[in-house]
């Protein structure tokens, strides 16, 4: 029992520094990066797909609906 | 001739396999596999684990049949060399022994969960970190559970050789806590295999039985005022920050508990390939083909492990009792921790049905959070917010588990 | 210096190696790949397994590349550890030793199959069940031809190591004419392993062939006026009926024939996520991806059992007559037991030409029942009640499998 | 040649006895599902589908789709 | 007890073990993967391997987690069968045994390279193979230069077991010049695996720079005419010379250089599996979900080889040069030969810029070959036309491997 | 340094040699096919598809613009 308890002292004790620090560490990496590197204000680029017959799909998909409604 | 063929025949059907002494215990888990299977296709209960678990369950316990046999590699050993000749075993026990044993699949998995996870709420949010660390308390208690379990004359984790000490037995147990499937297959792989099939069944039951077990508890620790608290919207998290965390989380991890690195690292490992946006051929890879195969082999391996031998006994009862009162713990402490941190900080108050989120079981809790929520206030959507606790409680549970590998071998030799 | 290398070079090349005593051997094999290769792509004949077979033929004949080398482990035997520090071996070779010699490949093909089959017009006509069984006669002709060839003297499938018992042989042989490729492959694994390469080539080669051995056949056994039956429509199945069937199916395999729940076991477990519908990432990656990665691996695995000393042999002539026999008696069967049925009972008559389709190959055998049937009246179309005859013929030759596999090591031992 | 007739017999006998428990047991189950559990009138369920990019394709070209045919 | 264990949770942690003798060098190899992630993500060098490698060098070198310990197989020896009861080890150390140290993956990454290609510019215009045979001379330089840089006192390659002969480092390090990293990683997997982390990293960052390293060579070594040169139209070319191309490979090199058939191998089966049409299934997985799958593994493990002790090296400086000079060589052979061909005969002019092409990196080089040109005429469009020598480029150096795994064995021994 | 050397001779040797042989085989094969094996002026076939969700969601998208557009 007395092993148990150790644990789950040092368990607990671990597992809220470990996220108490990422908190700290959190809040510390986003002030910087907001500051001195902020976001461009690029127009979002688009979604990288993978490589493969899906994207051709919505093409073909797309294509088709400009051939239909253009008449 | 023709009856020595029938005879021969019929010693090796499956009834005559089930009159055998014992098999009336393989007879029994396929009746419980059965009974998952129903429960994942009539209800619904995390069906993506539990239909491969219960099949896995039925067809290891088909009696001759040997589909969960240990791999067998047959050849010669010439000096430093095995030449190999021909590889047998059952076709789940060789999923198990190259992927479970070996702890490739939840590791995988967890590769797949990274790729899939947006810690954009977390950042936006960063104090949510602390309601994933209170949660984890359930895996703590129901590890002294176990241990004090244990105490019980005539009722014991360890004895017949099932684990290597109580120790690796309460470690394998109270990471059901933590309510990650991958996690706690990983964990109980290395700590305690003999309870692999009680352990994630019990977790990945409760799992789907989150939105029972939590709403209750939640309720009872809450005032209708408090669950009507309204969150600051959450604000834009950059892609830059995105990228960094998982990197920064790992590094952490590192300098503080290299343990939990294998579990930590392929989630971050998922996750940054996903947010980098320059391979996404390879984390579309990691979610859908490579994580649906390991899906299969592991839920298949994870039923080989429920053997009527080791699953039929009162100890799978203590299982699924821990498992519950870790759920419930963490739940509570989640909500509590929540509270707590209003009474000490008024500005940015946080809604403490959020707290229970930090279980983890993503993204079953942070939705249960958001269906309470709207109870009480049909315009307070808590989901965004709860997903900061929730995906937190995967960390958490990660380090927690972390701190059972690093610790459990040493006190437990 | 620079002549010693070159004289190395040249000891090195393929055209020294088959000028070596029996180097001529590889060269004809290689040219068979060739010939797959151009039945597979100008032919169409099952491409899916006879590029990957062809391919996998060529280069497992290449002399000194050892591409189908079995694998090696090196490493250090500690205790009752080996620690590996390297792996070798050719690499169709460890594809074979991995996925074929232990069962796995065919296995997870099954598993896909299963995810790709339909049961529904089984259901909605259960009777035509018996027409996969009457077609399953194929194999136990051609397992007593075996038999009977092996007693010529001067020729043997035995000798020389080739196999364990001639009705190792003949259960593999017999095989053929269950017409389903994964279950032969299986099986022959299990049984004659030395035989794999001719068996899978005449299996999958006749199975190609059903558009060509069946028509003749069906036409001889059948009068017009059965060729114009019509049949009733087929009424609907109901999702529940579909969910159910398949967990039956296999808890019948449990109770009778242990030995066929590998295969049956992987079918229905492939079937039941695709119906149940909840776990369709699942089911589509175990037909799609998963399947895919194995047909490729196996494919070249079973290439690499046509090695020159095995195949270039008399008992390749015999095997292919003999899958020809099974698959002719086969279709034969199914078509009388079809004539059989009608003659027994008026009501609900059975149009004959659907009895060939319980050969299974699926779906051409069923193909060709429609075909056939269109010839004779333009709008009677047979192809769904062609279907429930060919997936019966799945169960059946897995069944036949099973007692295949049970038998014949007690008796061939 | 004996063992080889053996195995015939009791193949066939299985497989034909095996099937045929199958035919009993497939009427059985239909009848009593079709009896006790008719299939409710519900309006097909749409088919789940695979998480993945495939879903929002179809979503994206229904989208054009409707954006296309408005006007 | 409490001190204990926080002692014993502190001597488990990463600081503790970088402070340990040798631990410095850990961190170090940390900061190098950080380093490659940066550039991967930032610079997007080749991010589909460098993310891998990157994330794998520093989950490798984390104190104390062992990811890239060997696997350990754990069981029982009963005469000539080994019952395994677990397989243990790192998840990225069993990556490497199964598939880099056996050869599988770089091969299966072929297959899917092969799926990928055209052939069809080359065989429009086959006189540009000789550029790719061109480019090669950079390897055989660089090896050059490694037995001569062995030479200096206090240098050395071999040393301390980190390789069987200076020749197997020279064969490995000259591969890098064959600017392909299955290639690459093959060979160097086979020669000098100590060496495999650090010719990877050379390899894939030299092919990321290629647009940095080649366009001055080019544009030293030819006229401002020259460079303007247009190349005629390529002609059509039909399916069947694309089907019987890949084949015809295969057949060459099994005649004359069987060592290199694992790679022109995997390539060609991957090729025609493509070009044939029929299996497009199987093709497409070869270049999606299986080369996806494999590439991650395949870079983690590759990742896994930069070991601080075998890394932070001078030898890993004399590495890197010599690639350099390998890739600067093969670029320089490349030109020259298109100028010595436009000198011999004069219809069909070639322009020289896209020699430089052959030294494979597909499809970067080609890239650079059209960039450079429209630099000079921006009308002048030579992508198609540079596509030829680059994917000649790439037989070009799995010849030249299949002469290196040949031959380094034998005088190496 | 010798056996260096020897294998660089060799190496390069046998590199344009392979090539050089491919060169002269690719041209004989392409003069070959063209003149006894011409392409057929067939209507290229449409390529073939992966069994799998792909074709269905572009048939469903296909449905869908007629279904929009008939009206
Ligand atoms: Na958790
Ligand atoms: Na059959
Ligand atoms: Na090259």
């Amino acid at each position: 029992m007395g092993v148990g308890l150790t644990i789950t002292v040092v368990g607990m004790l671990v597992v809220f520094s470990f996220l108490a620090l990422l908190v700290v560490f959190s809040r510390l990496m986003s002030v910087i990066i907001v500051k001195f590197f902020p976001e461009a204000e690029e127009p979002e680029k688009p979604v990288r797909r993978t490589v493969g017959s899906a994207d051709t799909d919505v093409a073909v998909a797309i294509a088709a609906v400009k051939a239909f409604t253009k008449s | 001739m023709l009856s020595d063929s029938l005879v021969e025949l019929w010693r090796s059907t499956g009834i005559y396999g089930f009159l055998l002494p014992g098999g009336w215990g393989n007879f029994v888990m396929i009746a419980v596999g059965l009974l998952l299977l129903y429960l994942a296709i009539n209800k619904e209960f995390e069906p993506l684990l539990l239909v491969p678990i219960g099949f896995g369950c039925i067809l290891s316990n088909i009696p001759f049949a040997e589909i969960a046999a240990h791999t067998t590699l047959t050849g010669e050993m010439v000096d430093h060399a095995f030449h190999l000749h021909e590889v047998s075993g059952g076709f789940i026990g060789m999923f198990y022994d190259f992927g479970v044993s070996s702890g490739l699949f939840p590791l995988i998995i967890f590769m797949g969960v990274g790729a899939m996870t947006d810690f954009g709420p977390l950042l936006a949010n960063p104090k949510t970190l602390l309601l994933g660390a209170a949660a984890q308390f359930g895996i703590f208690i129901a590890l002294l559970g176990t241990v004090a379990l244990e105490m019980i004359p005539g009722f014991s984790f360890v004895e017949g050789g099932m684990a290597q000490s109580i120790l690796h037995v309460a470690g394998s147990i109270g990471i059901i806590g933590g309510a990650d499937g991958p996690t706690a297959i990983y964990v109980t792989s290395r700590l305690a295999p003999n309870y692999l099939g009680a352990i994630a069944v019990a977790a990945y039951s409760y799992m789907a039985l989150v939105p029972i077990i939590q709403p209750p508890i939640m309720k009872a620790l809450t005032t209708e005022h408090e669950r009507k608290i309204k969150m600051e919207q959450l604000r834009h998290v950059t892609k830059t920050e995105k990228i960094i965390f998982p990197v920064a989380v790992l590094f952490l991890c590192i300098l503080l508990l290299p343990s939990a690195t294998p579990l930590l690292g392929a989630l971050m490992f998922g996750n940054l390939c996903k947010q980098s946006g320059v391979v996404d051929r390879l984390s579309n890879t990691m979610e859908n083909a490579l994580m649906n195969i390991v899906t299969i082999m592991l839920g298949l391996s994870v039923g080989s492990k429920m053997q009527a031998e080791k699953f039929l006994n009162v100890t799978t009862l203590g299982i699924l009792a821990l498992g519950l009162i870790a759920f419930a713990i963490g739940t509570t402490m989640g909500v509590l921790l929540a509270k707590l941190m209003n009474a000490l900080s008024k500005k940015h108050p946080i809604n403490p049905l959020i707290g229970s989120a930090g279980v983890s079981a993503v993204p079953m809790a942070a939705r249960v959070s958001n269906k309470v929520g709207l109870e009480y206030d049909h315009e307070n959507f808590l989901l965004m917010h709860a997903m900061g606790p929730n995906v937190a409680g995967v960390i958490g549970s990660a380090v927690a588990a972390g701190v059972l590998l690093a610790l459990v071998p040493v006190f437990g030799a």
